[in-house]
């Protein structure tokens, strides 16, 4: 259980939880106040460095906080030694002229890894979402019928879409060439949380949806615009 | 219920500041008409209330605005409802129950309903507000590898709207369409140059999704010869991924030379 | 001096100091243990949610630190305790069953002004805020359905609400006509700051407001506009 006693003579701060058991820490941590003026600026403080992307010098914070320079530095310097902290995955960094909140390089490869297994979202470019819609209203369709439709070649989108799953092949057509039908798969179903195609809205349901809509561009306003606060 | 502003259906002479087209429905009429006056909602007076309504659907006639048939459907039950309370009550019923049913009982259940949904509207308006005053600012760009390419995020109504706009296109294309029967040799090579300036550069056209496309022998022998014509010019470079695999066209080392095949010396060969 | 006291009860109690330090620090805060894994752990957790735009899901945090179900709740809530100090600007809070980290709102004028990309405002009318309310609520609801409640023609503003992803599809009704089931969507919850459905006051709440507000003088408005905020 031993976290490193050095750690504790490190933290200026009193709000922090200060650790361990008599035995285990005969040296008291220094214990210091903080107003509840301190705390509010140390919240904003923190929530401004986090918002921003750039580094904030230390001016536009002076001038943010309407606070001296002195003041600032005290509270950053305070801010920074919170983020050092071990069990923290933050830090509060001087760099470029100015303070900018960064992961810790410690859990780069754990964040790396972690996003890297994040389940995202379907997400297909435009013209893969134009010619899976083809195929979904239309299938079983051939890549030549396709294109006709779209008005556009795009022979590349039909592998997209047969490696994410979401179409696949459905024999040959009886014509010239023999070429490939395709249609949607199971997988189509799933991501788009159908049970089946006849749960497809339809495009009269679509286009009659847009036409009562009042607030749908070119209807009419609405009345009774909720006030905005 | 004492009204400062109502005595006795006198008040719908009174004209209410009313906004005309602010009413999304009946049922927002009737209560914004029950709350101006502070009314109890469960005692209702249907005689004022309707007359008062009634005055509210001719003004708006007066004012030329369009009435829906929701509206008129209301004025119907006000004055059904107005015209049971007027009846008296059943002696023979009156033994039964304390009162009989009251004949307001639906409407304002209705109209309970309404409100409430009002105020969850007002309640989710809330939640929105505290929403629009928290920021996030999630770094996941810096852990995301370059080759994941950024897409739609898409929904089941991205892909009805992706059908729609390009049955629209269909609609609004300007049709490239050869005449079948007067289609030359040039028009095919003219064709073909138009595919491979649509393309890609590094896009594949394949010949026969472009030989399926013709609607005649004629057209398909133009276009077979026009591809010929534009080897031969070096315009065009046939291309074979595998053995049996499709036969592709890509721009040849000429292709940029528009007069590579000057059309209209192939009009004449092919005379 | 004195951080308030209670803030010091709030600490779980982990090894309580059991003797009195010192006349001149009564309030001891509460000191807890953390051990080096824990602190590693809460480190990659904070980095996690700090970077992830989604909420993280509890299952998702469980896969990406390996830990048990319970172990992770612990850290969690741990974690969101840190977060909700005073002197914090930021918060982890439970949005859509996930985890996300934001500003505070009682900061938003100071942390107003440093936000390149302001969140759009979402600009609902009322109208269409009282369609959501009631596909919030009646879920799944047909459209005829809804203009049955809200007592008006017309569809309404449901385009709208699916444009802006609030609401999607939930499959069709099996009755006549086999209208197109409606629900709210994920994004509804982030959008309005929900941790899910369950946390939507009941109906019946409403209904005793709304005889309140009935009783109260001069609580009307001259027009049909929502009541401020």
């Amino acid at each position: 259980m031993g976290f490193p006693e050095e750690n504790a003579d490190e933290q200026p701060d009193a709000i922090q939880e200060s650790f361990s058991a008599d035995e285990l820490l005969p040296e008291e941590p220094a214990v210091e106040a903080i107003t509840m003026e301190d705390a509010q600026l140390k919240a904003v403080l923190e929530a401004i460095i986090y918002v921003t992307d750039e580094p904030l010098s230390l001016e536009q914070i002076c001038t943010a906080i309407e606070q001296p320079r002195e003041r600032v530095i005290e509270l950053l310097e305070q801010l920074a030694a919170d983020y050092e902290r071990p069990e923290r995955g933050l830090s509060i960094r001087e760099v470029a002229g100015g303070f900018k909140m960064t992961t810790k390089p410690e859990h780069h490869e754990a964040v790396r890894r972690f996003v890297k297994n994040l389940n995202p979202p379907l997400k297909l470019s435009l013209p893969a979402l134009e010619t899976l819609a083809v195929i979904a209203y239309k299938q079983p369709i051939t890549a030549p019928e396709i294109m006709e439709i779209r008005g556009v070649q795009g022979a590349g989108v039909l592998k997209t879409l047969i490696d994410r799953k979401l179409i696949g092949t459905a024999g040959r057509k009886q014509v010239v060439g023999k070429p490939i039908l395709y249609k949607t798969t199971r997988e189509f179903l799933v991501q788009f949380g159908l049970k089946d195609l006849a749960e497809l809205p339809s495009l009269k349901e679509f286009q009659e949806l847009a036409r009562f809509d009042s607030e749908q561009p070119g209807a009419s306003e609405p009345s009774g615009e909720a006030p905005r606060a | 219920m004492s009204l400062p502003a109502s005595d006795n259906g006198t008040l719908s002479s009174t004209p209410l500041n009313f906004h005309l087209d602010q009413y999304e429905g009946p049922l927002d009429l009737l209560l914004d008409l029950i709350r101006k006056q502070q009314i109890d909602i469960r005692d209702i007076p249907i005689a004022t209330i309707t007359s008062q309504y009634l005055a509210y659907l001719d003004k708006a006639r007066e004012m030329d605005l369009d009435i829906g048939a929701e509206f008129v459907f209301m004025a119907a039950t006000l004055i059904h409802i107005k015209s049971r309370m007027l009846l008296p009550t059943d002696p023979a019923l009156r033994k039964e129950g304390e009162n009989g049913e009251d004949p307001r009982e639906e409407l304002v259940q209705r109209l309970l309903e309404h409100q409430r949904f009002k105020d969850a509207a007002e309640m989710l308006q809330q939640k929105r507000i505290i929403e629009e005053n928290v920021w996030s600012n999630p770094q996941m760009k810096h852990f995301i590898s370059e080759e994941d390419t950024p897409g739609l995020d898409v929904g089941l109504f991205d892909l009805i709207k992706a059908f729609g706009e390009v049955l629209e296109r269909v609609k609004s294309r300007p049709v490239y369409e050869i005449e079948d029967e007067t289609v030359s040799v040039a028009d095919m090579v003219l064709h073909v140059r138009s595919l491979l300036d649509e393309a890609k550069s590094d896009q594949p056209v394949f010949i026969l999704r472009v030989m399926e496309q013709q609607r005649s022998r004629r057209a398909m022998i133009c276009l077979f010869l026009a591809v010929l014509e534009m080897v031969k010019s070096q315009s065009v470079e046939i291309l074979q991924a595998d053995l049996f695999g499709e036969i592709a066209l890509a721009r040849g080392e000429r292709f940029a030379e528009a007069d590579a095949v000057p059309p209209a010396t192939i009009e004449e060969e092919y005379k």
